[in-house]
């Protein structure tokens, strides 16, 4: 058995992943795949997220002051943090406000030198609006930063904690710029998290050192090593042997190994995500809102729910899942009805043997362990109300890149929450800006909508604000941009040798604690 | 001899050059800009898409393109691959060196296996052990070789967890690249742990290699029975016989050598059947070698990986069946070899 | 043709007979020779035989272990995969397409095979020579390489997987039949046939022909064992047959998904292109050995 | 005393249609000194006969015998080792088929050289050794009438003409100075200026070293020239065995007779573009054999005694098998 | 009397295509002079490789001659004639094993030529093969036979059947004895003779049995390496030889005969 395999092994930590990284700039991609293998190992924040309680803690930041008119914030930098160093920079000089300002202003500032690098697209932080909701970022002195805003915003504090609000180095920025290569500051990155990069290589793996200098505690792994392994079965089948210590995304019909063999543990926790049906709104006949409500009601949701899930999710109603504050119990979503989805396409015009195409994801995600799997289910409902529908399907990056190019009739995707705000689901997923962006799947565009959300983050009281979200959550289901299919649970595999590792809801993986004998 | 050396000579320039011209002219069947398919440079600016145009003659005749494109191949230019950005030259030298080690290896161990076995299995000529070899041998050939590596990683690596099931290596151990052969990169580098290294290197090659030596090694088991039998009911055998020779100097003397020669060439020729086992073997083991980059290639549409891939693997496959054929001609004093073709 | 029965006890079978009845002696042969007869049924009669459509999902029975399990169930002999479909369908239908696929292409890529190869055979000079040359670097690359290579270029997909392994194919033969016409023209029956004044489709049609026929035989059960490794190959890599359709190899990579729940989902169609492939390859050897049999008598 | 005798050797060959009698008691005496010469046609058998002497038998043959032995020694019940050694040193072949009968890539000399035995070199010490029996085996070469055995020794069979490799045989089968040689078919296939140079070799060693020699052919003429004991198979069957004039002036078989007279050469009597005299029929194939006297269907003196097998009879020196031979009319 | 077969200052030189293969090894045959009448048999003698089957080759049109022709009843045979040469010359191989296919009837191979050269009818020509095969000393249920069911002198006969069943007016033969057993050999001779006795055909033939030649030629040709040393009657060569290498090879059959005990 695979205990027996035990022969002198280098220190460190395998974790298999789905899929490569786009970036290790957490920052320009918000897929879970960049996310997780930059933002918590590199980076550090500003502020952070306690895992348990959901709490905002410090973070690089030590403390921060709030004006009473909620536009400036004041925050108070550690000192003595020391960036990485690796075979392609050597820092001079610690953390400082100057790291700050150069983190914020390159999404921020249009003009910043190093905006239009790589792409010049921050998909997270546009579709939240937070370089048009920060107004100036001033340094006090070394150590202290003041942001002022345009607006009070009740969701700021929350979306610096977010995986996305990294601080990257402005001195390698500038060594960069001057060798003229400033690209390499998101393939070859530097931070101040507790790993630091040693090499990448596509398909295959990801390779990080411990941060002998890193400011905060620490377990004594010295190698963090991510292993790109695209097939859920041979993830768990590398966890079973011990080639993995850990491993993304167990698929849900594999809980039930994982939890009788005795060597692996399963760590389950209710997720902020969802998963859902998103229609090219930009296309036809997918802008007509009776034509998407027609192919919704042709879905058996809760057939998805077994054959896909394996019960390890709640159907859902709305986008918002039911943990969150902003849920609304009664929503009435829709029902299962194949007549009434056929009558209802043939009154809008879509014939008999119309073909579509949905495209499904080539990777497991927490919110639809199986795309591919439940396309061809659909498949058999759609037919059964006179669609062809053709699966599509690419590697995925290449799967993204051509969804932001809005190439799909429809597409099986999803959300996981950044931060505990329903902020995060309502703006992100489906307002005008987040088209761009490259979150919107459904290219659906309604001022009223914006409008909705954005008075909504105006007030900071929940219940005020829970008012404008249930009136979102009705629009939604009106107009059916897309259809929500599941929130799913999520759930963290590892050996049992591994300890300190813990679910975040919130997305990216932690590996800051975990150790291994 | 020099005939023959010449006569291969031609024949590989000939097949290298129908190769890359045909590897040249996909750059136009793809889709999309034959210049970027060439390259791999996605999203240049103008500017810099017009110097490469210069570099790769675009705007002269097909004749005079085709000839940069060979000058960018000998210079170890092959473009870049579309997934990863990184020189293909370099990718595919390790991937192909990733491959051709599991594939000697495997072919090593099934001559090991097979050779003897058919021996044996030849002088027993319808025997039982004969019997018993066949009959495996008939499974062993029909065996599909990507079922056969599945069942081994259900058997071997889950269920009693005796060796690894992905890799070259545990990724643990970071060796740095070098010949491209990791037992050898291994033995080369400073590792502080090399026999540990070179241990686990080992567990991860017994899979993938014995999955694709099963089959090879039941056809050389199959090709040596049957020469063997063929030489042993031969009439210059029983004629050593009546000379009152002994059977074992009659075997060593005459028979093994003989049964050898003319099946040596088609043994040989194995490694090319072994190569495209290893390709679809790589894929379940994730090995790095050049058929998982191939296949990743294609699921990808990432053409200039395609051509390059393809470009390389052929003119291996080629270049060895060439030599190897040249190497016999030269060796084999019988020349009892089936006629070759030009005469 | 009427029997003659000159010597009352004795028979005098044609060549072909003669073949057959060595290959007969051969139990292990004649059994698998069934089996290829049994695929071709099912190649035929398998909608026929599938107790149910094999697209066709149930939600309600996912991954049903096969019938001897403790938990099977005796309706879903085979059991069921992870969408609920039913295995013993599945496979009785990935086996009349992965073998009637072969079948055809083998029958394609022989009859073009044959054609090219007699020309080759029958012409001499330096144009076939340069062509005899390539073929026989082509010869050396394994098929499935070249299926590989071929849709890499097309695209993957069951029909470019077809074009490819046909074309992968043909050199097989071409080669064989070269070297066969070659060895038959250098015959005295076939001078002797020139002598009569015979043209060369007459020589290869009355004398070349129906000497190759049984090695014909012999070299299109090897195809079709390489052809169904190929095609399953390419279901297995998703390059081939794509993901609903019940192609063995694509079944078998369906199946990797749910592998360490349901192994029976590999086992079982990794199984039947063994057992296909292996009733092939004895067919093959039977006939082979009888072959040389009827030579050595 | 006998160098070889034979008595009753019958041999059955497994085949698909059963166990053949492939020698039907076959008998055969060699004297010392004595060219005896075994005729038959094609397929009667003559081969296998040598094969089962020299031991070279296929594992799907069985051989019984009343008697096989060599100088008084059972051949048949001794060991394997020591039948080989007897056979290393005492007894020689020269098989049919030269090119198929030496090792295609094994120089001509070093397969020479094999056979030379060590106790036939002058004594030296072994450093000699090569040396001696590089000399020995170009005289040997020299013998048979091969001029250029230098190239010859380094070429393979292939390289070489058909009759420079029978040539070879002769000097391989005569290198370990053998009592016996048995030559299967040596001039089959020569040229008659080559064929007597051979035959003329042959007898030569029979006079000098007193060498026996049993002579295997189907050409009467050859057979003639230098033999002087003949026994005729036919299928499988010894018909007749004798002295060759006593055969020839007064042959007792039926097929004995018919066999001398098909040869033109030995009829000078016989007008240019007459018929020659001959058997009607053909011989049956082994799986059709008649049962009895084989000949039976072609014998123009056949009657139906001919289903049971003839006994030996003995005239002298002179042996047949007939029940109803030709010169001695049955009462 | 007409010659049936005339041959005049034949030539055929070793040097066509395949320039940059066997160089060196060049044969020239010739210049060859014969001629036979109708009913009278010539043998060609002499050693191996000496260019007797390569005659034999360009008398049946298998070989283009480089100069000098063949006059078949004083017409001029040319080369691309093939029709009148397959209607009147045919040739019988020496291995009459290799020359049979064995993958059809002797039926369907007795066919062939009547297929290819006449306008017979298939009933027609069933008639003819059964004829024949009786002609040949065969069956009529022969042709339903696959040529390994056959033994050797029947072989030889249906090759001979095979030669004559065009009604030809020569037959040439490359060694048509020397496969054959004793017995079964003074058969073959005999159904020859027979046969040219009844049809009147001019015969040629190649063989090294000169006990046979002696027996059954009118005329000998003796060659060697591509040239004929001596021709002439069979009684005179046989008597009175002139030739060096005719001298060896009549004084060695000779001697054979004489040595007989
Ligand atoms: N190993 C064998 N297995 C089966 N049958 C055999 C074997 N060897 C010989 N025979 C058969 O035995 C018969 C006698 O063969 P043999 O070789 O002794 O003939 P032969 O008299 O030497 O003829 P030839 O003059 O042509 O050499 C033949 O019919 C042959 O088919
Ligand atoms: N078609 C051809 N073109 C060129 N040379 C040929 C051809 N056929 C035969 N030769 C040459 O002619 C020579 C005589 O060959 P041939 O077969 O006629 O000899 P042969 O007298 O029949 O010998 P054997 O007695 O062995 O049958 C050989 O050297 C051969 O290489
Ligand atoms: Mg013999
Ligand atoms: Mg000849």
């Amino acid at each position: 058995s695979p205990e027996n395999t035990h022969y002198q092994q280098p220190n460190g930590i395998i974790y298999c992943s789905e899929g490569n990284p786009a970036s290790f700039n957490p920052q320009l991609d918000t897929s879970g795949t960049t996310v997780d293998v930059s933002s918590h190992q590199i980076y550090d924040r500003l502020l952070d997220f306690d895992l348990i309680t959901g709490e905002i803690i410090p973070g690089l930041a030590s403390s921060w002051i709030t004006s009473t008119d909620g536009l400036t914030y004041t925050f108070q930098l550690r000192k003595n943090i020391v960036f990485h160093s690796t075979s392609y920079f050597a820092p001079t000089r610690t953390f400082d406000a100057d790291d700050v300002i150069f983190s914020f202003n390159r999404w921020r500032d249009k003009n910043h030198p190093y905006h239009e690098v790589s792409g010049g697209r921050y998909p997270y932080i546009n579709s939240v609006g937070l370089g048009d909701l920060i107004s100036d970022i001033k340094r006090i002195n070394r150590y202290r930063v003041e942001i002022t805003l345009v607006r009070p915003e009740s969701s700021f504090l929350a979306n610096l904690a977010t995986d996305f609000s990294i601080i990257l180095s402005a001195e390698y920025a500038d060594q960069l710029a001057k060798a003229d290569t400033p690209e390499l500051i998101d393939t070859h990155p530097i931070g101040t998290g507790p790993f630091k990069f040693n090499s990448f290589r596509q398909d295959r793996y990801v390779r990080f050192d411990a941060h002998p200098l890193y400011w905060r505690e620490r377990s004594t792994t010295e190698q963090l090593i991510f292993d790109i392994t695209p097939s859920s079965s041979l993830r768990l089948a590398k966890l079973m042997t011990g080639e993995c210590d850990s491993m993304a995304f167990p698929t849900h019909s594999q809980l039930d190994i994982i939890r009788k063999r005795k060597e692996l543990t399963l760590d389950e926790k209710p997720g902020l995500n969802v998963g859902f049906w998103a229609f090219n709104t930009a296309k036809a006949p997918f802008g007509n809102p009776e034509v998407r409500r027609a192919l919704a009601m042709a879905i058996d949701k809760n057939a998805l729910m077994e054959a896909i899930y394996f019960g390890s999710a709640i159907p859902a109603t709305s986008i918002i899942p039911p943990s969150s504050w902003a849920f609304q119990p009664d929503t009435r979503s829709s029902t299962y009805n194949p007549l009434g989805a056929a009558k209802l396409l043939r009154e809008n015009g879509v014939e008999e043997g119309f073909s579509m195409t949905i495209w499904a994801m080539p990777v497991e995600r927490a919110y639809n362990p199986n795309a591919m799997k439940m396309a061809e289910l659909m498949q058999r409902y759609l037919r059964d109300v006179g669609i062809d529908a053709n699966i599509v399907s690419y590697e995925w990056s290449t799967f993204r890149a051509r969804l932001n190019q809005g190439l799909h009739d429809s597409v099986l995707i999803g959300w996981s929450a950044d931060n505990g705000d329903p902020d995060n689901f309502f703006r992100p997923l489906l307002t005008c800006s987040a088209i761009d962006s490259g979150t919107n799947r459904a290219r659906w565009c309604s001022k009223e909508y914006d409008k909705l959300i954005d008075q909504a983050l105006t007030y900071t009281n929940q219940e005020d604000r829970a008012y404008f979200y249930s009136k979102a959550i009705e629009m939604i289901n009106d107009e059916m941009p897309l259809m929500p299919i599941a929130h799913a649970f999520r759930y963290q595999a590892y050996r049992d040798d591994l300890t300190g590792i813990e679910i975040n809801p919130y997305g990216g993986i932690q590996f800051r604690n975990v150790s291994k004998p | 001899m020099l005939k023959i050396i010449l006569r291969h000579a031609s024949l590989l320039i000939l097949t290298l050059f129908v190769l890359s011209f045909f590897s040249f002219s996909l750059a136009y069947l793809f889709p999309g800009d034959p210049l970027v398919n060439l390259t791999g440079i996605r999203g240049s600016s103008e500017q810099e898409y017009a110097l490469l145009a210069e570099q790769y003659a675009m705007h002269s005749s097909f004749i005079v393109q085709y000839w940069q494109y060979v000058m960018h191949l000998f210079s170890g230019n092959w473009g870049l691959s579309f997934s990863s950005g990184l020189p293909l030259a370099e990718e595919i030298s390790r991937s192909l060196a990733a491959s051709v080690e599991l594939s000697a290896y495997a072919l090593i161990f099934s001559f090991l296996i097979g050779l003897p076995l058919g021996f044996l299995s030849g002088l027993r000529h319808h025997k039982f052990t004969d019997f018993t070899l066949l009959t495996a041998s008939v499974i062993g050939y029909s065996i599909p070789v990507f079922w056969a590596a599945l069942i081994a990683i259900l058997i071997f690596s889950i269920q009693l967890g005796w060796f690894p099931l992905s890799g070259r290596i545990s990724l643990l151990y970071d060796v740095p690249f070098e010949t491209g052969f990791i037992l050898i990169d291994i033995l080369l580098s400073d590792l502080p742990d090399k026999e540990f290294a070179f241990q686990d290197a080992l567990r991860h090659l017994v899979l993938p290699s014995v999955s694709i030596a099963i089959v090879t090694c039941t056809i050389v088991l199959r090709i040596t029975r049957r020469s063997i039998v063929e030489v042993m009911s031969s009439e210059y055998i029983q004629a050593a016989y009546a000379r009152g020779l002994s059977p074992r100097q009659v075997f060593l003397r005459h028979g093994v050598k003989n049964a050898l020669i003319p099946i040596l060439p088609l043994l040989v020729m194995q490694f090319t059947t072994l190569l495209t086992n290893a390709m679809i073997v790589e894929t379940i083991f994730s090995w790095p070698g050049i058929g998982n980059g191939l296949i990743q290639a294609i699921y990808q549409r990432d053409f200039p990986a395609i051509r390059a891939g393809m470009l390389a693997v052929s003119a291996l496959v080629l270049t060895f069946t060439i030599t190897i054929d040249m190497v016999i001609q030269i060796f084999d004093p019988a020349g009892r070899r089936p006629e070759n073709a030009t005469s | 043709m009427p029997r003659l029965n000159l010597y009352q006890e004795e028979y005098y079978p044609s060549p072909i007979q003669n073949t057959w009845k060595e290959f007969k002696e051969n139990h292990a042969a004649l059994l698998s020779l069934y089996c290829v007869i049994f695929f071709i049924f099912l190649m035929i009669f398998g909608p026929f035989l599938a107790p149910y459509d094999p697209l066709q999902q149930n939600i309600d029975l996912l991954l049903v272990p096969p019938a001897w399990d403790n938990n099977g169930d005796i309706s879903y002999l085979f059991g069921t995969d992870g969408l609920g479909r039913d295995m013993l369908s599945r496979i009785i239908y990935g086996c009349r397409m992965t073998f009637g696929i072969s079948l055809v292409l083998v029958i394609i890529s022989m009859l073009v095979g044959v054609a090219l190869g007699a020309m080759a055979g029958m012409s001499k000079g330096l144009r076939s020579s340069v062509v005899n040359h390539l073929l026989d670097s082509i010869m050396a690359i394994p098929t499935l390489l070249i299926a590989i290579i071929i849709i890499a270029i097309v695209g993957t997909g069951l029909v470019n997987s077809m074009w490819a392994i046909s074309l992968a194919l043909i050199p097989q033969f071409i080669h064989q039949t070269r070297d066969i016409v070659r060895q038959k023209m250098k015959k005295e029956y076939v001078l002797a046939a020139q002598l009569d004044g015979a043209g060369k489709i007459h020589i290869f049609f009355n004398s070349i022909l129906p000497n190759m026929a049984e090695m014909l035989v012999v070299q299109v059960t090897l195809a079709l064992s390489v052809a169904i490794l190929d095609i399953s190959a390419l279901g297995f890599l998703n390059l081939g047959a794509q993901a609903p359709s019940p192609e063995l190899g694509a079944l078998l990579s369906e199946g990797l998904t749910t592998a360490y729940v349901a192994p029976w989902n590999i086992a079982l169609p990794g199984a039947a292109i063994f057992f296909m492939m292996m009733s092939i390859n004895l067919v093959g050897d039977g006939l082979r050995s009888a072959l040389r049999y009827r030579l050595l008598r | 005393m006998s160098l070889l005798d034979i008595k009753n050797l019958t041999l059955e060959i497994d085949s698909q249609s059963g166990w053949i009698k492939a020698l039907d008691k076959i008998n055969l005496v060699i004297n010392e000194g004595q060219i005896h010469a075994l005729v038959g046609e094609s397929g009667s058998g003559k081969s296998i006969i040598v094969k089962a002497i020299v031991g070279a038998i296929s594992d799907r043959w069985r051989i019984t015998a009343d008697r096989m032995t060599w100088r008084g020694q059972d051949l048949l019940t001794m060991s394997v080792r020591e039948r080989r050694k007897i056979i290393r040193s005492d007894i020689s072949v020269i098989f049919q088929n030269p090119k198929s009968s030496l090792d295609p890539i094994v120089p001509l000399g070093d397969q020479l050289k094999e056979v030379i035995l060590a106790t036939r070199l002058e004594k030296g010490m072994f450093w000699n050794r090569a040396k001696a029996r590089k000399k020995y085996a170009s005289e040997l070469l020299h013998r048979v009438g091969i001029k250029d055995h230098e190239v010859y020794m380094r070429s393979l069979p292939h390289q070489i003409p058909n009759d420079v490799c029978q040539k070879f045989m002769i000097a391989m089968a005569l290198a370990s100075q053998p009592k016996l040689v048995i030559a299967d078919d040596p001039t089959r296939g020569m040229e008659i200026t080559d064929k007597s140079q051979i035959l003329k070799l042959l007898s030569r060693v029979n006079k000098v070293r007193k060498l026996s020699i049993l002579f295997v052919s189907h050409d009467l003429l050859a057979i003639s020239s230098m033999a002087d004991h003949m026994t005729v198979l036919y299928c499988g069957q010894t018909v007749e065995s004798g002295r060759m004039s006593q055969l020839r002036k007064r042959a007792l078989h039926p097929y004995t007779k018919a066999l001398l007279e098909s040869a033109p050469s030995f009829r000078t009597d016989l007008p240019p573009k007459s018929p020659l005299s001959s058997l009607g029929g053909t011989i049956p194939t082994f799986q059709h054999l008649p049962i009895g006297c084989r000949l039976g269907p072609r014998c123009p003196r056949a009657r139906k005694e001919c289903v049971k097998v003839p006994e030996v009879r003995r005239i002298h020196e002179h042996t047949y098998s007939c029940h109803f031979p030709l010169h001695r009319d049955q009462k | 009397m007409n010659d049936l077969l005339s041959v005049e200052n034949l030539r055929f030189d070793n040097c066509h295509g395949k320039r940059w293969q066997n160089k060196g090894s060049k044969f020239t045959l010739g210049p060859i002079n014969f001629s036979i009448q109708a009913g009278e048999t010539l043998a060609i003698v002499g050693a191996n490789g000496s260019g007797k089957s390569l005659l034999a080759k360009l008398l049946v049109g298998l070989e283009q001659p480089d100069s000098g022709s063949i006059y078949l009843n004083e017409r001029k045979l040319e080369h691309y004639d093939n029709k009148h040469r397959v209607l009147n010359i045919r040739m019988v191989f020496q291995n009459s094993n290799e020359s049979l296919n064995p993958g059809i009837t002797l039926g369907s191979i007795l066919e062939e030529p009547l297929k290819l050269n006449t306008r017979l009818d298939n009933q027609a020509r069933i008639a003819k093969v059964e004829q024949t095969l009786k002609l040949v000393g065969l069956l009529p249920e022969h042709r339903f036979f696959y040529r390994h069911m056959l033994s050797d002198g029947q072989r030889q006969r249906v090759a001979l059947a095979r030669a004559i069943i065009l009604n030809p007016q020569v037959i040439v033969a490359d060694e048509p004895f020397a496969a054959l057993d004793p017995s079964v050999r003074s058969q073959t001779v005999n159904l020859l003779m027979e046969l040219q006795r009844e049809l009147g055909l001019g015969f040629i033939f190649i063989s090294h049995n000169l006990g046979i030649v002696r027996h059954i030629s009118d005329k000998i040709l003796v060659m060697k390496q591509g040239k004929v040393v001596e021709s002439g009657k069979t009684d005179v060569i046989f008597h009175w030889p002139k030739d060096e290498y005719t001298k060896k090879l009549v004084h060695a059959h000779q001697a054979l005969i004489n040595g007989q005990s």
